[in-house]
């Protein structure tokens, strides 16, 4: 595996080079920094924690197309994305892509998802080290960490004046390749300062939680009262689910325009009302406590039940923009507790 | 019926070549057949025609068609037409659409190609509604045949005897102790200077003897509930303190008064005076007497006299009777005729003329009073005589103003009154009739006799040396101690400043609507128009409808009228009211709104806006718990839409026009396919 | 500034009180700059409640929050009175509450706290980043005064509060049935400046403004749960029939669906910029019910949530409204 | 651009005035422009904004809402709640950049045959000069 640096300036450079990559990095749009293909290197800016949308949307678009059809016909038009366009993921948190691998165990459970199993396979990742975790991150928590190399193609280290790049995979080599000469050979002194680095970044987690148990704990809990005093203050919005990196919940809905008509998939979110909404107009969950319930459950007890590791990588998100303080370490507290 | 399978018959009318020499109907049939649910499109020379009609029927028995939808003329033309021919084949008459591709396509663009797109374009929309449309049924209510005429001066005397020779039970309330209204109180009319009374008492005397009316003087309508052709009506009858099965009127007692001749009469507008028991005056109908309880000492002091009541020992019917009450009585009718008429405007608001300190400054009412044989001076024209009628002087300068309290933004009035400048000048005329030396000035803004012989008669009035100076006095007052008044007005003709001298000023006081109009609002929730009075449902077209179906008005509480015109709109109403009584039934507007109750949150907002009233918040029990939700009345529901427009969760929809039906058409005819 | 034992005893005394059900108001949070809305029905918990510049949130919304269960049968529904602590901007959802029927004015105890303005974690993150734990603030004059952890900042109100509250007109409860602390001098007034400022714009600069914000949303939808003016039962937006908006996030339905929200907003915003404050997206919301606020004040003379007689905006009309572009 | 651009226009016309206006254009064979598609409801006041909103995403390229002149609503007051919704309305669109133009409301009797043509005319060149409606149209189904 081979280990890399390059100056700060040459980053554009560096981008320049990757042309036969469609490449997805951190963009700074309107005061939000979003992953997005990036069509011009100097849009790309990695000056940030994370970003507020995780990179899941690269894999896992919030709206998609999934095939046409014409109106009265039968004759409709499936699209898959070929496996063949290679994309490049660059800068994203060890967090997410930690989420990417857990999601994966679901896209290729007992159906096979095309549309982001081609994503994945064609996708070369190179994750960003964190040197500055924020306040509610707990990545160490949950087996990660600010430098974890799990499910990284290669690592990315801001060493101040320098940027470190260590490959971890065939296809972090392959993408080192494309980066032109702008890439130098690193050293000692960088691969130290990455570790101390990385060290220190863990000292800086401040917050934690002991997983263990929580898993057994939660079906007993399923009608304790900590349910309702969470909910009785939550909002029923999306924002926990929608900006958590493993919640991957959809709903599919055809559009038509005049004759022609597509059949989406958007993102959707078990905190609307309308998730368990029957047709017959039951609701198996008809207040924001079962709601509320089902995010923790699913996440700590439901997931790893079935996939075996626990479905939230303590990026921190939902903790961060809940309007309303309903902050999972929290919750996770009082069901040990309980 | 919804979720059954649509199918759809287009047909395209060729309307003879007024819309196909335009648009090419072939093209327009051709391109309707491809739309999802058609099963039929057909084009035809006439379809309103009897063989086009059949078309339809047979493909309706013969397709199963569920839908039906006519491209032809305004759906204002003959959506009637085809709802009864579809109905007639058997398909609810609610499952037609129509698209209007003559007056909106062929009549209106010259290019074929554009016109037949539009066209086209049209009846996709028709379509995609009627794919939404749902059947609808037309219900139809009783109409009690009773009618309650509220008011009874002319215009209620009128309809009320319309009503009831037509045969229908009419209930006639008034509020004081006679019928006649305002008419009673004028002297003669104008143009015709025929009195006034003569031609009025015959038809006072009749509505209190006909068999079909059941007449309420000194009674008022307390409350109105229900909807057209169901009407409970509570009427409190007030006491009068007067047995009127008893009382023959000889009027003995109101002799005995002790306040004899020491309370003001309304009926002579303060110039003559009444006691606490009284006739308003002769010729009263009903000819009972009533005790005023705001006077009468027996009941203000509970003692009149060390040997009680004069009136009740005078009497010797016995028909005093001081422990009456007031008695509510509830009527069921069927239909109302509004009929509460007018004020006179107040003087005292337009202080600069010096009404209240200048008894020689009197209304145009008060002066028909004081004119009129049957009042206080008998007829003979003598102002500023004391409270016991002594004294007094014959004016021999009289002045008349035009427009006091009318075309005057000042007081809020900015109509103009319609009957000042005739009665004006009738009276002018009287004046000259009865003094003949009386120099006699009237001051105008414009003369407006629009009126039959009404030219006729100001000329007449003019050649008889009375002088028109145009002007609209700015002050009125008294000059020295003598009752010489000064009317200080520029003549607008030559410019001139005066100072015009009179010992008699008559203010042409305008009509207002009544100050108690807001009751009858309150009952009805009828409307008023910008001048204040009842507003009518249509300027032109429904001038004696109101927006509350079975409600009608008559005379001058809709607006200011001279007799004839009163009288003809009292017949008016009269004929509305008997259409809905004689046959019967009245059906009501099937295109109603209805209310989701599940998503109604019961904010109010189609409550606010209803112009009819129809919709209230009721209780609903949702899963035990109580909340309130919207209700609509369907009988008074006119299906406008406006409820649904405010409703901000649409749980209120008006069918026919539901959100879901117009969203459709707007998605065709805004998507571009050509 | 409010003593926070007598917001505590006065908190506890209704909560003892058999004709009440629950309290709303705030406790400290788990960390950062916002303290924690909370809803509490044991009068023990009054402990807990606090009230100082870090409690931003309007808690009129968690009112019409509540979900109303199925009463079991042969029990009767709890129809006691719901108690909230409110601000001033909160006390102006509770009058178009009423206005709109949402409850009576008896089905409510509210105790009103006279606000001297609260934070906007945004500055306030600009300054201390994201802190783990909770921080305490005050105001002294039209100084306010941060606490965190043991390092104590001072700033000027316009450093570290929210915009709503520099331009607050209403920082006293305009309804309240038990008033907590003095009423405080209103220090700061409302130009609308910024609005009249972007009406300047041409409408392709506009536009441009707002589809780039537009096409960031995601449709979370936290802007209409939190507004308390957001409550119907099954909302426009989400209707499957008619779908006025599609499910799916594209410039199109984002900027029909901030357009329906703005307009649902029109004459009952009453400007506590909750809206703004949740979104993940940093989406300018407030700007969009500033304008209708303005439009509805120069057109019609109206402001909502001040008089609970009033009859709500778009229910009503003038004879005499303006009509300049009518044809 | 704007010579060739036909713009497409959604109007709503209450039933018992500006309807009835448009079918008297027609009868006295008043030519106007094309472009105008006429859904008929029964009273302005039926007109939710939100379904000007809904027709410029759904393609169209300006609206027009027509009623009785204040004062002549057959339901008495429609006219008088849809004017104020309207005004509203426009200020909202106009605030996020849609121009003016597009936004029209005009009141036309049942005797106004030729202002209602007037009336289309006037707002179909109104929409002509700022172009097609760009800003948030619903774009074609498309990948």
């Amino acid at each position: 595996m081979g280990e890399y640096k390059f100056s700060k300036e040459n980053l554009g450079k560096v981008l320049e080079a990757l042309k036969d990559y469609k490449v997805y990095a951190p963009q700074k749009k309107a005061d939000v920094v979003r992953f997005q293909e990036l069509s011009d290197p100097s849009e790309i800016t990695l000056e940030f924690t994370n970003t507020n949308v995780p990179p899941k949307e690269i894999m896992f678009p919030q709206t998609e197309t999934l095939f046409r059809f014409k109106v009265g016909g039968q004759d409709i038009e499936p699209r898959v994305p070929e496996p063949t366009d290679k994309m490049l993921v660059f800068g994203l948190r060890p967090c997410d892509a930690r989420a990417y691998s857990i999601v994966d165990k679901l896209w290729q459970w007992d159906f096979i998802d095309p549309y982001v199993k081609n994503r994945r396979e064609s996708s070369t990742i190179v994750g960003f080290a964190c040197s500055e975790p924020c306040a509610n991150c707990f990545c160490t928590s949950l087996g990660g960490g600010p430098a974890d190399e799990e499910n990284l193609d290669a690592i990315l280290f801001d060493l101040g004046e320098v940027f470190y790049l260590k490959t971890i995979t065939e296809k972090g080599d392959e993408f080192v390749q494309k980066c032109g000469e702008a890439l130098e050979s690193a050293g000692d002194v960088e691969r130290k300062n990455a570790q101390a680095q990385g060290k220190e970044a863990i000292e800086k987690i401040r917050r934690s939680i002991e997983v263990e148990g929580i898993s057994e704990k939660l079906p007993g809990l399923f009608n304790d009262a900590i349910w309702k005093e969470f909910s009785s203050r939550c909002l029923g919005c999306g924002i926990c689910t929608y900006l958590c990196p493993t919640c991957h919940c959809f709903d599919i809905q055809d559009e038509t325009e005049a004759l022609d008509g597509r059949r989406a998939r958007m993102w959707d979110t078990c905190m609307f009302a309308e998730y368990t909404l029957h047709a017959s107009g039951h609701n198996p969950r008809p207040t924001r406590a079962e709601r509320t319930r089902n995010r923790i459950s699913h996440k700590y007890s439901y997931f790893p039940e079935k996939f075996g590791v626990v479905a939230c990588v303590g990026c921190g998100r939902c903790i961060n923009f809940c309007p309303v303080n309903i902050d999972i370490l929290d919750i996770l507290g009082k069901v040990k507790e309980a | 019926m919804n979720g059954s399978k649509k199918k759809i018959g287009v047909y395209v009318c060729h309307c003879g070549i007024n819309i196909a020499a335009v648009v090419d109907v072939k093209a327009v049939a051709e391109y309707a057949s491809k739309l999802p649910g058609v099963v039929v499109a057909r084009d035809y020379s006439y379809m309103c025609s009897d063989p086009g009609q059949a078309l339809i029927k047979d493909d309706i028995r013969e397709m199963g068609l569920n839908r039906v939808i006519v491209a032809s003329c305004s759906p204002r033309m003959h959506e009637r037409t085809f709802r009864k021919a579809i109905a007639e084949a058997g398909l609810n008459p609610y499952f037609l659409e129509m698209a209007n591709i003559r007056e909106q396509c062929s009549w209106v663009h010259e290019d074929p190609d554009e016109a037949t797109e539009k066209a086209k374009k049209l009846v996709e929309a028709a379509v995609a509604k009627a794919y939404l449309l749902e059947p609808l049924e037309e219900k139809e209510v009783d109409v009690t045949p009773a009618c309650l005429v509220i008011g009874a001066g002319i215009a209620g005397i009128q309809a009320a005897l319309d009503i009831a020779d037509a045969g229908f039970k009419v209930y006639l309330v008034e509020k004081s102790p006679s019928v006649g209204g305002h008419m009673a109180q004028l002297d003669k009319t104008f143009p015709t200077l025929d009195c006034s009374a003569c031609i009025l008492t015959p038809k006072m005397v009749d509505v209190a003897s006909h068999p079909n009316i059941e007449l309420m003087t000194y009674s008022q309508v307390e409350s109105v509930e229900g909807f057209v052709g169901n009407f409970k009506a509570k009427i409190r009858k007030k006491a009068r303190f007067v047995d009127t099965e008893k009382c023959t009127g000889c009027g003995i007692c109101a002799e005995n008064c002790r306040l004899a001749g020491r309370i003001p009469s309304e009926f002579d507008e303060g110039i003559g005076m009444r006691g606490a028991i009284y006739l308003p005056f002769p010729q009263a109908v009903p000819a009972k007497y009533t005790i005023d309880p705001e006077h009468c000492l027996q009941i203000t002091k509970g003692k009149c006299g060390k040997e009680g009541p004069a009136c009740k020992a005078s009497c010797n019917a016995d028909a005093i009777d001081f422990d009456q009450k007031d008695e509510i009585v509830e009527v069921e009718v069927g239909t109302v005729i509004v009929a509460t008429g007018y004020d006179v405007f107040d003087p005292h608001r337009k202080p600069e003329y010096g009404y209240e300190e200048n008894p020689n400054v009197m209304t145009g009412l008060e002066f028909e009073r004081l004119v009129s044989a049957s009042g206080p001076t008998g007829g003979k024209i003598i102002v500023g005589r004391d409270r016991k009628g002594e004294g007094g002087f014959e004016p021999k300068k009289v002045a008349f103003i035009h427009c006091v309290g009318s075309r005057d933004k000042s007081v809020g009035n900015e109509y103009c009154s319609r009957v000042c400048c005739m009665y004006l000048a009738k009276q002018a005329h009287l004046i000259k009739d009865k003094l003949p030396d009386a120099e006699i000035t009237v001051f105008y803004m414009d003369v407006r006799a629009f009126g039959k012989g009404f030219e006729e008669f100001y000329d007449r009035v003019r050649r008889e040396g009375i002088r028109y100076v145009r002007g609209n006095p700015s002050e009125i007052f008294k000059k020295g101690d003598d009752h010489t008044l000064i009317i200080k007005v520029e003549d607008t003709l030559t410019g001139k400043p005066l100072e015009h001298e009179a010992d008699l000023v008559v203010l042409g006081v305008g009509l207002e609507p009544r100050g108690d109009i807001r009751e009858i609002i309150d009952i009805f929730k009828l409307s008023q128009s910008t001048d204040g009075f009842f507003l009518e449902a249509h300027p032109k077209l429904r001038p004696v409808d109101t927006a509350v179906d079975g409600v009608f008005l008559a005379g001058c509480c809709q607006g200011p009228k001279d007799i004839p015109d009163t009288v003809a709109q009292a017949k008016g109403a009269a004929s509305s009211a008997l259409m809905l009584m004689a046959s019967g039934k009245v059906k009501v507007e099937a295109q109603v709104s209805v209310v989701n109750k599940d998503e109604c949150r019961g904010c109010g907002l189609c409550v606010e806006v209803c112009p009819f009233g129809a919709i209230e918040l009721v209780e609903e029990n949702r899963q035990g718990n109580i909340v309130m939700v919207a209700n609509v009345n369907e009988a008074l529901c006119k299906g406008c839409g406006s409820c649904a427009a405010a409703c901000l969760s649409g749980a209120i929809q008006t069918k026919s026009f539901k959100d879901e039906q117009i969203l459709p058409q707007i998605a065709v005819l805004g998507v571009k396919t050509e | 500034m409010v003593n926070q034992e007598e917001l505590r005893n006065k908190a506890k005394e209704v909560l003892e009180r058999e004709d009440v059900r629950r309290l709303i108001g705030w406790k400290r949070g788990t960390y950062g700059f916002e303290a924690a809305p909370c809803v509490i029905e044991k009068p023990e918990e009054a402990v807990n409640l606090i009230f100082d510049p870090t409690c931003v949130q309007n808690s009129a919304s968690f009112i019409v929050l509540e979900e109303k269960l199925p009463v079991p049968r042969g029990q009767e529904p709890d129809t006691r009175k719901i108690a909230v602590m409110v601000k001033g901007c909160d006390s102006r959802a509770i009058v178009q509450h009423i206005v709109e029927k949402a409850y009576d004015r008896d089905d409510i105890v509210i105790l009103g706290i006279p606000c001297t303005g609260v934070l906007d974690r945004r500055k306030a993150e600009k300054v201390f980043g994201i802190i783990e734990k909770p921080a305490e603030a005050s105001t002294e004059g039209d100084k306010v005064i941060v606490k965190v952890g043991n390092e104590q900042k001072e700033f000027e109100r316009s450093e570290i509060l929210m915009d709503k509250c520099l331009r607050c007109r209403h920082p006293n409860p305009v309804i309240s049935d038990i008033l907590l602390g003095e009423e405080v001098e209103k220090w700061a007034d409302d130009d609308f400046s910024d609005v009249q400022e972007f009406e300047s714009k041409s409408p392709k600069d506009k536009w441009s403004f707002w589809e780039e914000q537009f096409s960031k949303c995601i449709r979370c939808y936290a802007c209409r749960n939190v507004c308390p003016m957001c409550y119907c039962i099954d909302c426009v937006v989400t209707k499957l029939r008619p779908q006025w908006t599609r499910r799916s996030t594209d410039i199109s339905e984002n900027t029909v669906y901030h357009i329906q929200r703005a307009w649902h907003l029109a004459g009952r915003c009453i400007e506590c910029m909750e809206c703004e404050r949740v979104c993940p997206m940093n989406i300018p919301i407030m700007t969009l019910n500033r304008k209708m606020t303005l439009e509805v004040k120069q057109m019609f003379d109206y402001e909502p949530g001040l008089d609970v007689e009033a009859k709500p905006l778009l229910a009503s009309y003038n004879p005499q409204d303006p009509e300049e572009y009518i044809m | 651009m704007s010579e060739e651009f036909e713009p497409r226009v959604v109007a709503f016309l209450c039933n018992w005035c500006s309807y009835a206006g448009a079918d008297l254009a027609g009868t006295s064979r008043i030519h106007y422009l094309p472009n105008v598609r006429i859904i008929r409801v029964m009273c302005s006041g039926r007109v939710n904004p939100l379904f000007l909103v809904n027709a410029l995403q759904q393609g169209a390229d300006g609206v027009l809402i027509s009623g009785c002149h204040p004062g002549d609503c057959h339901y008495l007051e429609g006219n008088y709640y849809a004017r104020r919704r309207f005004v509203l309305m426009r200020k909202l669109l106009e605030h996020i950049g849609v121009e003016p133009e597009r936004v029209n409301m005009s009141w036309v009797s049942a005797s106004e045959g030729a202002k209602f043509a007037e009336v289309v005319e006037k707002t179909v060149e109104g929409v002509k000069a700022v172009g097609p409606m760009n800003q948030f149209r619903r774009r074609q189904i498309n990948w």
